[in-house]
């Protein structure tokens, strides 16, 4: 049987990441990518762009034209791979046919997660924002409807960009959020004030600590909303944004290890051999705690895509595990929130300065003189410079004083960490 | 690949890097025009910190390894195959300043219009970029530094 | 330590600029005389800094017989006269060694003079301070072309056996250099012109072959001679400043200019030799002097001195020799002659050729059977020679030694591999 | 009110600072530049502002300036013209009534006194004497110093002849240029190590001046040659033994017969290690070396350094040219010095009393054809080598020094200003904006060595090139047929006496 090389079921960031990957190491062997969207691989976070008309659809995708055709990659668009078969394997796709690998890296991405027990869940105008298709569905819907507000349920990454999309279209936007601060995840209350704040500069609602129990119907279409304490929303469509959980549907039923994504080891590799997983559908290591946790964010994505590549061809590179961030651009207000945030139990030294005129908001956490986690408002340039000393694990106790200045740079850093990085590290001496 | 390399002990403060990363940004390239001109409209891709008598001239190191171009969503972040330099390309960009979070050097910046990712782009192939070339203590150079 | 020491004072050559400048203005043609142009302004201040440069273009030849076979000075003559183009009448001269065998034991003193009392002056001073064996008018014949003639006497002499009980720091020939300083100084009008043993100079104002025939040259037999034809482009020329420069039986024709004049000059200042005459011929015969005679060092490490190798040549060189080599660059660096040149210079030991080290002077050396020709041209020597066993140009810096009863130096033997198959014939 | 040169009552501006406002673009670099404050930025107005008050004429902002906007002038305030007492003399009272101290002044002589080498011109070969072109044939300027035997003798022995003179260490110089005695201390860390390098790599060597020799630049000994002055800082044995040659230092030309003074301010920990003096302390050097009072007492210095460096590095012995300094050189050579180094009037310093460095001492170009003649004359000039510092400011006058009689020149001035220096004389200040002359580390890291060090090498490559063609022009391919030679020197403009003195001849002669 002619076996393919190697095999990627999906076709995004992850996926990218790999085929980059594998073509460092080889540039013969033949790639193949099936991907159950039909399009040419795209820039997912894009889609609020796309929505809001701030991008139009020939930017969205991820990688050039004739990418695929330059990379030697057989892509196989619009075709669902159903099912992998470890003892075989092969992976089975949706016309019932079987393909063949030797290397297989499993990139199937989230799937966006609608809760089932909202009455009127199954009206028309209700939508989920993860995909291209989304995009045009709600494009489609809008220009066929006269939709005149909208309810995001979600306060989330997602849900700010797609609130902010629509309002952009000139709709009348609601966001609700079931945690008592916006980017719950991530932000802590202060840095939530702030961007609420933005959000009703720029005319948004926001109701957190609750979410929508019903959905009123019209024709079966949406005609408004109620949520938790019994108010009323007017809105004629609706857009769930609470979350993804990893596609994990493929290898359901094998014997890939899976908890509430993938399992995969720091070669990104399942416990089958030659079976791989990387991306939103993978639970890899986390920097932070050592334990194994997906992190749905692209920059892991793509570095976990190139990982899995590089060793699927036959390299030797691990991960260095995930860390969760966020930079969001909330209504002209930058934010970027890494790692801990809102630290829960003892042993953490929180430090922060607040502005709340300019906007800005710098906040760091400790714990054990190593920062964990940090959260920028209003003023990011230098934010990249707190990753870097969290991903590094570097003491700052000889430093903290100046972690939250005005002037803090990387000439606030000891002076050997300072040219580590800007002749070491950077450049990888 | 060539980089631009920081030598602190050298760096003299004057911050002619920056300037002439402005002019050389500028749509007339003459100093003075383009102070006049369009000085709130260009973030030089150099910036000098300094703090007692420690300075020293800093920008986009080109890594190798570039986690912004990881964290680009768009593509805009991106390699130049010729001479690899990590450049963003500002029609692609859209501002979710990703790259500003992932750079531990913190060379990227948020561009003057407030949309765009702004960094140096080492004036585009140019044979010596011109902090490089304006420096008068030699503390940048730019040299070839493979590892 | 020479320094000091009364003997290489002032004059050691037989010409003395502060006796040059008592001189009255417009004497006569052969007499001493300042080198530049004389005009109403030579006083006294001008005299004390003097010109050195005896500017100009000149033909040199020599011969050896390195068996010691007497020859006559016809093939000189001839030679020299195949150059006349090189001259211009203002000077020529010859050295012969080997004329003298009746006398060979004592030093023969050619002296010039103006007048009978200065010869009688001159008579009575040698006589009184040397014990003279010998004296007769030098043979001469009246040539057209010598208009102006000195008196020319020789005489045979000995130092006087008291002499040197009284002066027991100085030798023979310390004291007959101390008495022709004397003359040369002190009498008016008289100028002794050579001074070695069984070897004399001849010379005067006139083209060389002129010269040669006054003095009647085809009637001697030496073993070596040579000859300077003078070309000087900014004076009237004199007997005296005509070539060869003799010190006791050292000889010098010269052909160039030294630019290193300067230093040269007081360089051996240092070592208690005042130039004084105004020409750079006179620093080579006190080179000569001072490396051979005095610190006595072998001939080719005296040539070495004064057209030493470059540096880079000397890293190149064996260990042995490039030490050698270096030390003598940084002791002797006063001697190196600098600026173009070829010398002959003869003794009685032998002919020694050299040429600047950058060769910017034309020298050309040619052997058959024992004898050793060296002229300022190659068609000098094949007016003596047509079929040498062996022809060449002599390198810069390497000198052409001809050593009596020896074989040509190794120097030149080098010289002669690299000459052109072609001219070996 | 602020320290150092302030604005004192009565005394006005030495420069006007004029911003061309069509040029200026607010950049700030002058600001941050000037380390006497005379650039001002205003945040509230947005403008930068100057005031020549306490501008010292470094040039340091204008060099920098993107846009040259910026230029500076004497003051235009004068006083009534007098011959007599002249804006200067003016000013100094002022200073010294208001201070009651010496006036102070960095840099050499800058006083109106006749340039010798200006006097002097060269010779070139025309018709008779070939010129020798430089690039097409061998030019040599390697250069020995140290002592010479007269003559070399030779025995014979059974292969042939063996060499039995034995050449005492000699230096070997590339370009007969050296860099002048600088302490570290005096120039910064970066200055010395410029120079240090620069004469390793020009194969050449610089001087450690009297501040001992810094442990990072021992590696560069073998092209320094290490001071040993009268406060005798940083000697130890492996000082002497590291280095290529020893200088005692008698003399400076620039202050004859007065020591030094580091104020304590600059003794910092690298220079108080370097000096072996407690850190924060002055350091000063005596006047005289308190165990030479006599010519016999330096005869037995020179000798204790011979023995503590086993004869093997050559002792040179720098004094200032003073009236009687070919007796004194004489002095020197026949007291066991290997080299003998003659500061002129016009050499350098970082700081003088301004009436000795204006009013003593003689010319150079005197003091070498004196020294040199003198020499000759008593028969000892291969003894010892002759090297000249003080106002050496190009090619030119590197060759006639050399055609006076030198073996080699030191350059000081000349080589700060290759570096940078724009000869403002406030070396004495530690305000140096050319990071030369100061131990601020905001100051000193303005002078990148590496930078010091390319031009350092540069300037000596230019000198060398220079130096050739006008050997060849003269029909020399070796310098030593140049040295001594005054036959290529004539005089122009001097009088008789000042023609004898220099032993030359008058142009035309």
């Amino acid at each position: 049987m002619n076996r393919y090389p190697y095999l990627i079921i999906g076709n995004s960031a992850a996926a990218m990441g790999a085929i980059e990957g594998i073509r460092e190491r080889d540039s013969a062997s033949e790639i193949t990518v099936v991907s159950r969207e039909p399009h040419h691989t795209y820039s997912r976070p894009l889609i609020s762009y796309l929505l809001a008309g701030k991008v139009d659809e020939a930017r969205m995708p991820y990688r050039p034209a004739g990418y695929y055709e330059d990379n030697r990659v057989r892509a196989m668009l619009g075709v669902t791979a159903t099912h992998v078969d470890v003892r075989e394997r092969a992976v089975e796709i949706s016309d019932g046919s079987t393909i063949p690998f030797e290397k297989l890296l499993v990139a199937t991405g989230g799937n966006p997660i609608v809760p089932r027990d909202v009455e009127g869940g199954n009206a028309e105008g209700i939508f989920t924002f993860t995909t291209w298709d989304d995009v045009r569905r709600m494009q489609q819907f809008v220009e066929q409807n006269d939709v005149a507000s909208a309810l995001v349920v979600g306060g989330g990454l997602i849900g700010l960009k797609s609130v902010e999309a629509l309002s952009a279209l000139g709709i009348r936007a609601t966001v609700v959020e079931l945690a008592d601060r916006l980017m719950s995840v991530t932000f802590d209350q202060t840095a939530s004030d702030l961007a609420r704040r933005a959000l009703d500069e720029a005319g948004i609602a926001v109701r957190c600590g609750t979410t929508v129990t019903r959905i009123e119907q019209a024709d079966g279409e949406v005609a408004g909303a109620e949520i938790r304490e019994g108010t009323k929303v007017e809105c004629q469509m609706v857009v769930f944004a609470i979350g993804v959980s990893p596609a994990t549907e493929i290898v359901r039923g094998t014997e890939i290890e899976t908890e509430r994504g993938i399992l995969v080891d720091d070669c990104m590799q399942t416990n089958i051999e030659g079976i791989y997983a990387a991306g939103d559908v993978a639970q890899a290591v986390d920097l932070l705690t050592g334990e194994k946790r997906a992190i749905a964010i692209l920059p892991n994505a793509y570095r976990q895509g190139s990982v899995a590549g590089c060793n699927m061809a036959g390299g030797q590179r691990s991960y260095e595990g995930g860390l969760s961030m966020n930079a969001v651009d909330i209504c002209g207000l930058p934010t970027i929130s890494v790692g801990v945030t809102v630290p829960e139990g003892d042993g953490y030294e929180v430090l922060s300065v607040l502005d709340r005129e300019q906007p800005m908001y710098r906040k760091v956490v400790l714990r054990n003189d190593r920062i964990v986690g940090a959260v920028f408002v209003g003023e990011i340039d230098r934010a990249g410079i707190v990753t870097g000393l969290i991903r590094d694990k570097v003491d700052v106790s000889s430093f903290k004083g100046v972690l939250l200045s005005d002037d803090f740079g990387l000439i606030s850093l000891p002076a050997e960490y300072r040219k580590h990085v800007v002749s070491g590290a950077g450049i990888e001496v | 690949m060539k980089r631009v390399v920081a030598r602190e002990e050298f760096c003299i403060g004057c911050r002619l890097c920056e300037i002439h990363c402005l002019v050389q940004h500028s749509k007339s390239k003459k100093i003075i025009k383009a102070f006049r001109e369009e000085r709130d409209s260009i973030v030089p891709g150099i910036h000098v910190e300094e703090k007692g008598y420690v300075s020293f001239a800093l920008q986009c190191r080109h890594c190798t390894d570039a986690r912004c171009i990881e964290a680009c969503m768009t593509g805009a972040m991106h390699r130049d195959p010729e001479t690899g330099a990590v450049l963003c390309d500002a029609d692609k960009c859209v501002g979710c300043w990703m790259c500003i979070m992932v750079c531990f050097v913190g060379a990227i910046q948020i561009g003057a219009d407030k949309h765009v990712a702004s960094k140096c782009d080492l004036c585009m192939g140019a044979e010596t970029p011109a902090c490089v070339a304006n420096c008068p203590n030699e503390a940048i150079v730019y040299e070839d530094s493979d590892e | 330590m020479l320094a000091g020491s009364k003997t290489y004072l002032a004059g050691i050559i037989y010409g003395l600029s502060g006796f040059a400048f008592s001189a009255p203005a417009g004497a006569g043609v052969w007499q001493r005389r300042s080198a530049r142009v004389i005009g109403p302004n030579q006083g006294e201040s001008m005299s004390k800094v003097p010109d050195y440069k005896d500017i100009s273009g000149c033909a040199i030849s020599g011969v050896m017989s390195e068996s010691g076979r007497l020859f006559s000075g016809e093939a000189i003559i001839r030679s020299i006269a195949a150059m006349h183009e090189r001259s211009n009448g203002l000077g020529g001269g010859f050295a012969a060694y080997g004329i003298y065998p009746e006398h060979k034991d004592h030093y023969a003193l050619h002296v010039m003079c103006e007048n009978e009392e200065a010869k009688r002056v001159a008579s009575g001073f040698i006589a009184r301070r040397l014990d003279v064996h010998h004296e007769e008018t030098i043979p001469t014949r009246p040539i057209d072309a010598i208009r102006a003639r000195p008196i020319l006497h020789r005489y045979f002499v000995s130092v006087k056996p008291g002499e040197l009980e009284r002066n027991y720091d100085l030798s023979e020939d310390d004291i007959v250099v101390e008495v022709v300083m004397e003359i040369n100084s002190s009498i008016d009008d008289a100028f002794v012109f050579s001074g070695g043993k069984n070897m004399g100079v001849f010379k005067g104002v006139g083209f060389p072959e002129d010269i040669a025939a006054f003095f009647r040259l085809e009637e001697y037999e030496g073993y070596i001679w040579t000859a300077h034809g003078r070309f000087p482009t900014n004076t009237t020329g004199w007997w005296g400043g005509a070539h060869p420069f003799g010190l006791l039986d050292w000889s010098v024709v010269h052909n160039g200019e030294i630019s290193s004049y300067g230093i040269n000059r007081r360089y051996l200042a240092n070592f208690g030799y005042h130039c004084t005459l105004q020409t750079d011929t006179e620093v080579i015969a006190y080179l000569f002097d001072l490396l051979l005679r005095k610190h006595r060092l072998p001939m080719e490490y005296a040539c070495m001195a004064m057209a030493p190798p470059f540096w880079s040549q000397i890293e190149r060189m064996p260990e042995d020799r490039r030490k050698i080599a270096r030390e003598i660059r940084i002791v002797y660096g006063g001697a190196l002659l600098n600026g173009p040149f070829s010398v002959l210079v003869g003794h009685s030991g032998g002919m020694i050729g050299l040429n600047d080290r950058i060769k910017l002077r034309p020298m050309t050396a040619a052997r058959k059977d024992d004898m050793l020709f060296v002229a300022s041209e190659e068609a000098a020597v094949r007016e003596l020679c047509p079929s040498p066993d062996l022809i060449w140009h002599a390198e810069g810096g390497v000198p052409i030694i001809g050593k009596l009863g020896k074989e040509v130096s190794a120097g030149s033997a080098v010289s002669a591999d690299s000459a052109p198959a072609g001219r070996a014939d | 009110m602020r320290n150092n040169d302030v604005r004192k009552w009565l005394i006005q501006p030495d420069f006007v600072v004029e911003r061309d406002p069509d040029k200026c673009i607010q950049c700030q670099v002058c600001v941050r530049q000037c380390a006497n404050d005379v650039h001002v930025y205003d945040p509230e107005t947005g403008l930068v502002s100057s005031d020549g008050t306490q501008c010292v004429g470094c040039h340091r902002c204008a060099t920098l300036c993107p846009t040259n906007a910026i230029s500076i002038r004497p003051a235009q305030l004068e006083f009534r013209p007098n011959a007599n007492w002249t804006s200067s003399a003016i000013k100094n009272l002022y200073k010294q009534a208001e201070t009651g101290g010496v006036l102070l002044a960095g840099m050499g002589n800058d006083q109106g006194f006749p340039v010798y080498w200006d006097r002097m011109v060269l010779n070139a070969s025309q018709v008779t004497n070939p010129s020798i072109d430089p690039l097409r044939e061998p030019m040599e300027l390697v250069t020995y110093l140290g002592r010479k035997p007269d003559r070399i003798e030779f025995s014979r022995e059974a292969g042939g002849l063996a060499l039995t003179t034995r050449l005492e260490t000699q230096l070997e110089l590339q370009v007969p240029v050296m860099f002048s005695a600088m302490s570290y201390g005096s120039i910064s860390y970066n200055a010395s190590q410029a120079l240090a390098r620069a004469a390793k790599e020009a194969g050449t060597f610089a001087n450690s001046g009297e501040g001992g020799l810094h442990e990072d630049f021992r590696q560069y000994g073998s092209n320094m040659i290490v001071q040993v002055a009268s406060g005798r800082f940083g000697v130890d044995m492996e000082y002497l033994n590291v280095a290529g040659a020893l200088e005692i230092k008698i003399g400076q030309g620039a202050k004859p017969g007065i020591g030094g003074h580091l104020p304590g301010e600059k003794v910092d920990a690298a220079i108080s290690a370097t000096r072996m003096i407690p850190e924060g302390t002055d350091a000063l050097s005596p006047s005289p070396h308190h165990d030479i009072y006599s010519i016999e007492d330096l005869r037995q210095l020179i000798y204790a350094l011979k023995e503590a460096t086993r004869y093997a590095k050559p002792v040179s012995v720098k004094i200032a040219a003073v009236h009687n300094v070919a007796a004194i050189a004489s002095g020197c050579v026949r007291a066991g010095a290997d080299i003998v180094a003659v500061d002129g009037f016009r050499g350098g310093t970082g700081a003088a009393p301004t009436m000795i460095r204006n009013n003593v001492g003689i010319p150079i170009e005197f003091a070498l054809a004196a020294v040199d003649s003198r020499l000759r004359e008593e028969g000892i000039r291969n003894q010892a080598s002759i090297v000249v510092a003080g106002g050496i400011r190009c090619s030119a006058d590197v060759v006639k020094a050399i055609a006076l009689g030198a073996d080699a020149v030191y350059i000081g001035t000349a080589a700060l200003v290759a570096m940078g220096c724009h000869l403002c004389q406030k070396c004495y200040t530690g305000k140096c904006n050319w990071g030369i002359a100061t131990q601020d580390p905001y100051l000193t890291k303005r002078l990148n060595p590496n930078v010091a060090r390319r031009r350092l090498v540069n300037l000596l490559r230019a000198w060398s090139l220079e130096i050739k063609e006008m050997m060849g022009g003269m029909g020399l391919n070796a310098v030593e047929s140049l040295r001594g030679n005054r036959e290529h020197l004539r005089g122009v403009g001097l009088t008789d006496r000042e023609l004898r003195v220099l032993d030359i001849k008058a142009a035309g002669e």
